[in-house]
């Protein structure tokens, strides 16, 4: 398709610059000029592969209504984001951006003349209105949330220098706030329409006014009115800086939803066009199977996100026929892994798994060989749940402590730690060792019930009898919470673990190895159950991490919780999926190939800077 | 085949019929080498024992022998008219359309059970207009449609037939059902008209009407009549030639005359010879009187006993029930039993007698506490002493059901379709559980042999027995128990003469052996002359007239007495036409029946 | 009195309504062949252990998604399959099995294989056929995606599937005849409330029903516990259909003459209801349940597909059924669907049997 | 008539609030409550929530409150403002989002329902007039395989059949060209494409069930005497049939259409799940899921209702069919 004649757009190379649906537009009198539209300086993207053209629509699918993982892919839009190898903020709709030297005071000039989608100026004022009168407000937020926190739950200080000028101060250092100001999903949410929101939000219209406009919409509060007027998923009104707007809401019986481009979009290619190149996305809510046949039939072109694994061999048997290419990304958070109850609300359990030779006893015990050929015919990637090796906090050779079958050296540590067996099954303290793991059934990537009922195979063979126990969602949610379990089945992250560390660090009742250690940190130990000193010492660096005022701190402090994982095998992991499958019509053109990462931090698709790929 | 001059005469000519049921437990030979002659323009009856294939006669002509029957061998052959050649029914398709043209439009029919024989959900009208429309081509939402068979409801006697047009099976009576029926199968003129029992479900006087009916339009049309009935009065009545049958076959055929009068063949002697006959009363040719068996001798007139039941001022209420689901409706109730009082001494039997709807069905199904009576007694002498039935409880009955028994008056309805004869009979003995199991087949044999019926017909299923057949199961159901109080509801109605004595004979026997007391219900009045001790005639739920039987038919005192006597068919054709029938219409149509 | 000297026995009486049945069904071919299927289906699910020739644990992972392997005849090898080991195609992500046809795995009948117990009771470890060679491997209907034997998966999950039918139909016929009995025997007020609490269950749409008692189960109840609250939430859910039909026909039985007739005969109620009257729907109601059968079997496949109720390692038909809800599936090992044959066929043969059932039992049937 | 009617609606509210009561209860039957799922769908996404957040919301939602305090604000929204409260899981009124899928669930029901019936009656019919011979055994295995095949394996392979074959784009009423199209006979014409495999689906398995019980029913009628009393009138074979028993037959199916009412909206959950129709089943499945009450109470009181109004409904045509019941002899 690259020999193709030239399209309008390309062709005479710097005379359309923008979608002709936009200049039939203007010629209607409906949308300013592009210079209009277009900041001073707008921020200039180099496109892949290389410059498209304009129009086309993107088809893509989700399994979800409510799911707006496609805004954040397609459609967000920050003070920064992240560098296209995804290792630093760039500045994005601030021209220039400053952190200072300890991580307190972050800067951000914005660019000049930058414009809503429904053409209303772009000031320091929308990010202020955000932070105060949306995060700083208990109606809206009742809780803030841990990327925008200050010490003791506390806002930080916000203030203008001018118009185009906002200046964040934390006080106490925030080493990861530029990495969340990164995120995709969390960048958007601190630009806020004020020109629009504030006729919804009390501070500004009269609270009688803005409840009873609440009533009518069927709404029970201002803020429930406040929040669905605000969700740029749901409600095509709302201006966006983004690169496409909601047309049309998902919720609709078709169960389709629509973007469309924003003509003031700030971003352009070298040679001025306006992006981005896609005039159209069209989002499709299917069941899986349905998302897995038009996926194999070519209908959507470009998507990785809600593919599953296993359908790989459908994709790829009709990639020629249909005419697109199966790409094999680095598949984020498969790794599938048991995780030891160390807060256990038995005593005897939480001291048997706080023992490092009963974990690695158990970690020996399964041949993870097998479950590999068994499941993915040998392609899965055996490992331990931790940074990987590339990455920031990976060290090297780590992941692989006592993953080699072993069933000899599994018995020795057993029976070194007193797990004496009476029979087949080994006892504990007079306790026999009986177990359960409870895990939700999901089919996506790894089996989740088969793997699990090989691993029971395995460790009933050196004397642990485990109940293999899918539970319904809510459930297991609850059984979490309360710290009530043995053994919680689960895949796990392993890089970028920082933003969101609970994963490795029990920072809150929501730990998956720990939650009872987790509560105890969250309430600052007023409630929970107190670690015992690694499992603080694990807390201390973390805490280091977060605060650390230098970069080279931070990822010391990671370092060191991967090592302390990677010694102490708190998690007991299996085998991760080898890749995650990406379909790309042969017709879309600036797509990466280096296989990079579909992860949550990165925009999953989004990492690619979708605005630049077009369709030939 | 070149017609004889004979047989040109002859509407129907069956030739050697076959009919058989093929059942599980093999065939049934229902018709089994039938032949007979029609002749046209007249009337053609059919007598004979119960079960002996007269309506799988009748039936197979029409070709439409019930599942799983067939016609196996022979020929039917119908002659429309004089000049027109004959054509063999027997041969054509039974689904065919030679044969439709035939039904309906050639040969009409009346079916034995009129209760089932229409459709419970359409109206009486448009039942009747498929013959118009089928035949005459008149569409339902035509005019004349509906004036035809308002005619034609007018011309059977049903009164109001303006409003029954659009009425629909089950509100009319027994009798009006069966008065529908007739008119359906002469809307369209038939040149033959089969009549299975027409009226066997009708009063005396009702019977009366349709017989003049039908005798009207034989004359009016020239239409011929093959007549089925058990009642010898009837054909006396109305026929011109009779056919005798028993056990599939013909016996004897003849002219009316002839045949009560000289009758050949033994089964036909022994059926005039049965025939409970009242008329020498009222003077009988002494040649006929002759015939007449004596009437059995009241059981040895013992000392007036005590009354084994004494019903006082018994009323028995019903709220009709018309249009209750859309309105609340004001209800209207119908006294079926309003104020009955009388007595029967141990061993004795009260006929009872009325016209249809009277509510006599109700008295006697009060009286055996299948309904608990509005208001009054009923006062059983039992072993141990006097109980009036009226307020017990289910329960503290159940040592009474097994001492006061019913006939049931249908006794299709009343057997269970779905347990064997064998079943049912003895249901009452397994109810009481004091019958070892080893001895309920002996039993049930026994009971079977009593009323005339093999037992080796114990394992089928009640429907397939003819209707007389049916009637026995009934009784040797009642009897089986060894009851002291009988109430008899039409017990022998559907019985032909021959087993109709048999079974009063048994009734009389068990009388005497047993001192059973009875309570007769009929509408039969020669039945009733001839076995009970005293007879209470019903009107309008009220008993007008009680007194001895020979008395009350002697010197009937109320003015319904003597129209229920005057309408009586005699069993003697000679003495047909002489007698003036007495109307008793004290206000026209009182209350709805049925 | 004359008593007729009878030798039959007095059994008779009954028994040859029975006979009279039984001797009608004989004669409907389709009823006689589903009965067949029915009882093979349920001696197999009887001694599943040793019809299956291997267990549905039993994994193996050189075999995962083995396509079913057809019987070979040989006059030196009897029947006989050639080994295989599957590995998966890196670049079509494909299961590629290769077959070793130097050397041969033997069959044959009542061999040695997985342990076992008969009718869960005595041990044993002789199978009615499969490889010679206890060791050795063999697909008859091929492998599900741990390399477990489908067949032999079928087999064992013809218990559960099989007897949740059976159990569930019962608990709410007994409901159904017991609450649509008294509500249409009786009627007046008992009618009154009996309907309202059917009108009442009716009324709330089944799925949340499922889904709320579903999940209510307490999660650490084991396979067995748990089957038993998914045949009764069935049931419960399933007996006022049956109730209010039962009500009606009652409704309508109770004014028949016959009905009458045998109170009149001293007849108590219990028994009124139960042998006057019930006979006079037996073939609605064995209608009904021809085809409640299959309706919980289903159910319970419905169940599964929702995630709800059994789940593995518990083995039933909808249990396996679920793992073949994907278009993997569909496009690649279509034979996972087999259960779903397996389900086919059982209610396919029960509603046969209900069919002639009920025409047998008609008098009116020729 | 009217006063008839009246008394049954009266009835039905007490049934209608013991339903709510109970639907409301069942919902929250299951541990945990919407929030929980909220969480825990976050981290199937790969986020995690803050547990203060969380508790923070629960307060902000009443989702602590005691069950009467939260069933009583529900009704007395519903009862007073029609309002059926807020569904948790879209932030949208529940009412707009019933609206919105009760279009395509109403033609998908209808449609179901007419083919079923076209299917099956005549079916029904001609299998007791043939009773025991081929065509009853052809068509009685036809319906039942057509009954056992579970749904769902159904629809998926039809649905991987239309993608095999015809390269037919699966999921959803429309392909994604007309998705957003204004009504044109080209989009009605899409529809039908998609329109046949739920249809046939859904239609097929309610045809065994139809079918039996009109080939019993009819049995039952075919041998009374008054089918031979139409025979004798000289009618065809086929009048007979058609104008006698089969009418009477009917008479069951007409006291249960009303029933169907509801089961349009919650039938075909399964099949509307794996084929994506966005009908109300899924969105009920959904709610009940995710524990989102008042989404999932709104769509179970409209069903409820429904059923209530089916059953009228029922009880009113049979009356009108039947005159046994009309004037009340059955
Ligand atoms: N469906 C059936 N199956 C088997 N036998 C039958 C069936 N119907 C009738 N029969 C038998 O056929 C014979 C003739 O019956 P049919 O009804 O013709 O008698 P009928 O002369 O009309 O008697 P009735 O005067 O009592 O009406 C009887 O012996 C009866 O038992
Ligand atoms: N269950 C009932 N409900 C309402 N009305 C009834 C009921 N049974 C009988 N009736 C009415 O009571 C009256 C008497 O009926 P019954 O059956 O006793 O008459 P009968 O004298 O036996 O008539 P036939 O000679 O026709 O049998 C009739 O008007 C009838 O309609
Ligand atoms: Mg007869
Ligand atoms: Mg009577
Ligand atoms: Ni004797």
């Amino acid at each position: 398709s690259d020999r193709r004649e030239p399209l309008p757009g390309l062709d005479s190379t710097k005379k359309v610059l923008e979608s002709p649906i936009l200049t039939k537009k203007i010629t209607a009198g409906d949308l300013p000029k592009l210079a209009d539209r277009l900041p001073a300086s707008p921020m200039v993207v180099q496109p892949i592969k290389k410059p498209g053209s304009f129009g086309g629509t993107l088809h893509r699918a989700q399994t979800e209504a409510t799911d707006s993982g496609v805004i954040a892919s397609f459609a967000s839009s920050g003070l920064v984001e992240w560098s296209r190898d995804s290792s630093k903020a760039i500045p994005s709709l601030a021209e220039t951006y400053q952190r200072s030297d300890d991580n307190t005071i972050f800067t951000f000039t914005l660019r000049q003349g930058l414009k809503w989608s429904d053409g209303k100026p772009f000031t320091a004022d929308d990010v202020i209105f955000a932070i105060k009168d949306w995060l700083g407000n208990a109606t809206l937020v009742p809780a803030l949330p841990v990327w925008f926190a200050d010490v003791d739950q506390q806002l930080p200080k916000v203030s203008k220098t001018d118009e185009n000028t906002v200046r964040i101060e934390f006080r106490e250092p925030f080493a990861l706030f530029e990495k969340y100001l990164c995120h995709p999903s969390i960048n958007i949410q601190i630009i806020k329409p004020k020109h629009y929101l504030e006729k919804y939000h009390p501070a500004y219209t009269d609270k009688a006014k803005v409840t009873a406009a609440a009533k009518k919409a069927g709404f029970d509060s201002w803020d429930q009115y406040f929040a669905d007027r605000d969700n740029p998923w749901t409600n095509p009104d709302r201006p966006v800086m983004g690169a496409y707007q909601v047309a049309k809401a998902a919720g609709a019986q078709s169960g389709t939803a629509s973007l469309e481009r924003n003509p003031f979009y700030y971003k352009t290619d070298p040679d001025g066009r306006q992006l981005p190149y896609i005039d159209k996305i069209q989002v499709q809510v299917l069941d899986q199977a349905a998302l897995d046949l038009r996926a194999a039939n070519g209908d959507l072109e470009f998507q990785g996100n809600f593919l599953g694994y296993n359908s790989t061999q459908v994709y790829l048997r009709n990639a020629k026929a249909k005419g697109f290419t199966v790409q094999r990304w680095q598949a984020v958070g498969t790794l599938l892994s048991l995780c030891p109850n160390l807060s256990h609300n038995d005593r005897v359990w939480r001291s048997l798994f706080m023992t490092k030779d009963f974990r690695l006893a158990l970690s020996h015990a399964i041949n993870r060989k097998e479950i590999n050929d068994t499941l993915l015919g040998g392609l899965g990637i055996i490992r331990q749940p931790m940074s990987t090796d590339g990455s920031p906090y990976g060290i090297a050779g780590g992941g692989r402590t006592a993953v080699d079958y072993d069933v000899e050296k599994a018995g020795q540590l057993l029976d070194g730690i007193g797990a004496k067996k009476r029979g087949s099954v080994r006892y504990y303290r007079g306790k026999p060792l009986e177990f359960t793991v409870i895990y939700t059934d999901n089919d996506q990537g790894i089996a989740r019930a088969d793997a699990f009922n090989l691993v029971k195979k395995d460790w009933a063979a050196v004397g642990v009898k485990m109940n293999v126990r899918p539970v319904d969602d809510t459930l297991y949610a609850q059984l979490r919470a309360s710290n009530d379990f043995d053994f919680d089945g689960t895949t796990m992250i392993e890089d970028d673990w920082d933003l969101e560390p609970v994963w490795y660090v029990p920072t809150s009742s929501g730990s998956h190895s720990c939650p009872g250690y987790g509560l105890w940190y969250a309430t600052g130990g007023k409630d929970g159950v107190t670690p015992p000193a690694e499992i603080k010492k694990l807390m201390d660096t973390w805490d280091e991490l977060r605060t650390a005022q230098t970069d080279q701190i931070r990822i010391a402090a990671g370092k060191k919780i991967t090592q302390q994982h990677n010694d102490n095998v708190y998690v007991i992991g299996l085998m991760k999926l080898p890749f995650q499958p990406v379909v790309v019509s042969n017709k879309i053109i600036g797509v990466r190939t280096d296989k990079p990462q579909l992860s949550f931090y990165y925009g999953r698709e989004g990492i690619t800077k979708p605005e630049q790929i077009s369709l030939a | 085949m070149t017609a004889s001059e004979p047989s040109r005469d002859l509407i129907l000519d069956i030739g050697g019929l076959r009919t058989s049921f093929f059942t599980d437990t093999g065939e049934v030979k229902a018709v089994d080498g039938v032949s007979l002659q029609l002749r046209r323009g007249r009337t053609t009856c059919i007598v004979g024992e119960s079960g002996s294939g007269k309506s799988a006669l009748a039936r197979s002509v029409l070709q439409v022998v019930d599942q799983p029957g067939r016609i196996v061998g022979g020929r039917i052959d119908y002659r429309p008219a004089a000049d027109e050649p004959a054509i063999d029914l027997a041969g054509f398709d039974p689904r065919g359309r030679a044969i439709r043209a035939i039904r309906g439009k050639e040969i009409g029919m009346i079916f034995q059970e009129p209760m089932a024989a229409l459709s419970p959900v359409h109206t009486i009208g448009r039942q009747i207009a498929d013959l118009l429309t089928q035949h005459e081509g008149i569409r339902w939402r035509d005019r004349r449609c509906r004036e035809r068979i308002v005619a034609a409801l007018e011309e059977v006697g049903i009164p109001r037939p303006e409003e029954r047009f659009d009425a629909y099976t089950f509100q009319l009576s027994g009798g009006m059902r069966q008065r529908a029926m007739i008119a359906m199968a002469m809307i369209t003129r038939p040149r033959l008209l089969i009549a299975d029992e027409p009226t066997t479900a009708l009063d005396v006087t009702t019977q009366a009407q349709i017989l003049d009916l039908l005798r009207q339009e034989k004359e009016n049309s020239g239409m011929s009549l093959l007549f089925i009935t058990h009642d010898l009065g009837v054909v006396a009545e109305i026929a011109d030639d009779v056919v005798v049958m028993r056990h599939g076959a013909v016996q004897e055929t003849g002219p009316v005359d002839q045949i009560f009068s000289d009758p050949q063949h033994s089964y036909t002697r022994e059926l005039l010879d049965s025939l409970p006959q009242r008329a020498e009363r009222i003077a009988v040719p002494s040649e006929t009187a002759s015939r007449i068996r004596p009437v059995a001798p009241p059981p040895a007139a013992v000392a007036p006993t005590e009354p084994i039941l004494t019903v006082e001022d018994l009323r028995m209420e019903f709220r009709a029930a018309s249009g209750r689901r859309f309105r609340r409706s004001e209800s209207n109730v119908v006294k079926a039993v309003d104020g009955v009082s009388f007595a029967v001494p141990k061993g004795r039997t009260l006929g009872i007698v009325g016209e249809s709807g009277c509510g006599k069905t109700t008295l006697g199904r009060t009286i055996l506490r299948a309904y608990r009576p509005t208001a009054g007694m009923i006062n059983y002498a039992a072993d141990d002493g006097v109980v009036d039935l009226a307020p017990l409880s289910e329960r503290e009955l159940l040592p009474y059901r097994q001492q006061i028994r019913m006939v049931f008056q249908d006794p299709y309805g009343s057997l269970n379709p779905r347990m064997t004869v064998a079943d049912v009979v003895t249901e009452p003995l397994r109810a009481a559980g004091r019958t070892a199991r080893s001895e309920l087949e002996d039993r049930a044999r026994e009971a079977m042999l009593r009323v005339g019926l093999q037992p080796d017909v114990l394992h089928r299923y009640p429907h397939a027995f003819s209707g007389g057949q049916r009637q026995r199961i009934s009784i040797a159901r009642a009897l089986i128990t060894e009851p002291t109080i009988v109430v008899a509801d039409e017990a022998v109605s559907a019985l032909d003469v021959s087993v109709r004595a048999q079974v009063l004979d048994l009734f009389a026997d068990l009388q005497q052996e047993l001192g059973l007391t009875y309570l007769f219900i009929s509408h039969d009045l020669s039945v009733v002359e001839r076995s009970c001790d005293e007879v209470a005639v019903m009107y309008f739920g009220k008993i007008v007239e009680h007194r001895p039987t020979a008395e009350l038919f002697t010197d009937p005192q109320h003015g319904y007495t003597k129209a229920l006597l005057s309408a009586v068919p005699i069993s003697d054709p000679a003495q047909r036409g002489n007698r003036q029938r007495i109307s008793y219409r004290p206000e026209e149509e009182p209350a709805a029946v049925g | 009195m004359t008593a007729t000297t009878v030798t039959d026995r007095p059994e008779i009486v009954t028994a040859s309504q029975r006979q009279l049945i039984w001797r009608r069904f004989r004669r409907h071919r389709m009823a006689m062949i589903g009965l067949v299927v029915l009882i093979a289906m349920y001696v197999g699910a009887l001694f599943a252990g040793f019809i299956a020739p291997s267990t549905p644990a039993t994994t193996s992972s050189t075999h995962a998604y083995q396509p079913p392997q057809g019987i070979r005849l040989s006059a030196e090898h009897g029947f006989y399959v050639h080994p295989t080991v599957g590995r998966t195609d890196i670049d079509s992500m494909q299961r590629v099995f290769d077959v070793d046809r130097s050397r041969v795995i033997e069959l044959g009948f009542f061999v040695d294989g997985p342990d076992y117990k008969i009718i869960g009771l005595i041990p044993s470890d002789t199978h009615l056929f499969g490889p010679k060679d206890p060791q050795a491997r063999w697909y008859p209907l091929g492998a599900d995606r741990t390399g477990a034997d489908l067949f032999s998966k079928i087999v064992y999950g013809a218990q559960v599937s099989l007897s949740i039918g059976l159990v569930g139909v019962a608990v709410s016929l007994i409901l159904g005849i017991v609450l649509g009995g008294i509500s249409g025997y009786f009627g007046g007020v008992v009618d009154h409330v009996i309907q309202r609490v059917i009108e009442f269950v009716m009324s709330i749409p089944t799925l949340p029903l499922w889904l709320g008692l579903a999940a209510a189960i307490p999660p650490r109840w084991g396979p067995m516990q748990t089957y038993f609250m998914i045949t009764l939430i069935l049931s419960l859910v399933g007996w006022t259909g049956l109730a209010r039909v039962i009500r009606g026909r009652f409704l309508q039985t109770r004014d028949e003459d016959y009905v009458l007739a045998a109170r009149l005969d001293g007849v108590r109620t219990r028994r009124i209801i139960l042998r006057q009257m019930l006979p006079a729907f037996t073939s609605h109601i064995i209608a009904t349940v021809s085809l409640a059968v299959p309706g919980m079997i289903l159910a319970e496949t419905s169940l599964s597909f929702l995630g709800l109720g059994l789940r593995a390692p518990a083995v039933s038909w909808g249990v396996l059924l679920q793992d073949a809800q994907n278009v993997q599936t569909v496009a690649t090992a279509p034979w996972l669907m087999l259960p779903g044959v397996a389900v086919i066929i059982a209610v396919v043969a029960f509603n046969f049997v209900g069919d002639g059932l009920r025409d047998s039992a008609d008098p009116y049937g020729g | 008539m009217l006063r008839y009617v009246g008394f049954r609606l009266l009835n039905a509210i007490p049934t209608l609030l013991a339903i709510s009561l109970v639907a409301f209860f069942i919902i929250q039957l299951p541990p945990g409550d919407f929030l929980t799922t909220r969480v825990q769908a976050l981290e199937a996404q790969g986020e995690s929530a803050d547990p203060a957040l969380v508790e923070a919301l629960r307060q902000r939602y009443g989702i602590d409150d005691p069950f009467w305090i939260q069933y009583g604000k529900w009704l007395t929204g519903i009862l007073f403002y029609g309002d059926f409260g807020l569904s948790f899981q879209y932030q949208r009124p529940v009412g707009a989002l019933i609206a919105e899928r009760l279009p395509l669930t109403l033609i998908l029901g209808v449609a179901t329902m007419l083919v079923t019936w076209l299917i099956a009656l005549p079916a029904g019919v001609y299998s007791a007039i043939k009773q025991r011979k081929t065509p009853d055994y052809v068509i009685s295995t036809i319906g039942f395989i057509a009954l056992a095949t579970p749904n769902f394996m159904a629809a998926l392979v039809l649905a991987f059949i239309g993608f095999q074959f015809f390269g037919q784009s699966v999921g959803g009423l429309f392909s994604p060209a007309y998705v957003d199209a204004p009504w044109s006979l080209a989009k009605i014409g899409d529809l039908l494409a998609h329109l046949w495999i739920p249809v046939v689906v859904l239609a097929l398995a309610g045809t065994a069930g139809i079918i039996r019980t009109m080939r019993a029913n009819l049995l039952d009628e075919l041998n009374k005497p008054y089918v031979t009393t139409a025979r004798v009138k000289g009618l065809p074979e086929r009048t007979v049939i058609r104008r006698y028993p089969v009418r009477i037959a009917l008479n069951p199916f007409v006291s249960t259409v009303g029933w169907s009412l509801p089961q349009l909206f919650d039938g075909e959950v399964i099949v509307a799940v794996v084929l994506s129709l966005g009908t109300t089943g899924p969105l009920l499945l959904a709610a009940l899921k995710s524990q989102d009450m008042y989404l999932a109470g709104g769509i179970i009181l409209i069903v409820a209702v429904l059923t209530v109004i089916g059953t009228l409904l029922s009880d009113i045509l049979l009356a009108v069919v039947d005159p046994r019941v009309r004037f009340g002899k059955a």
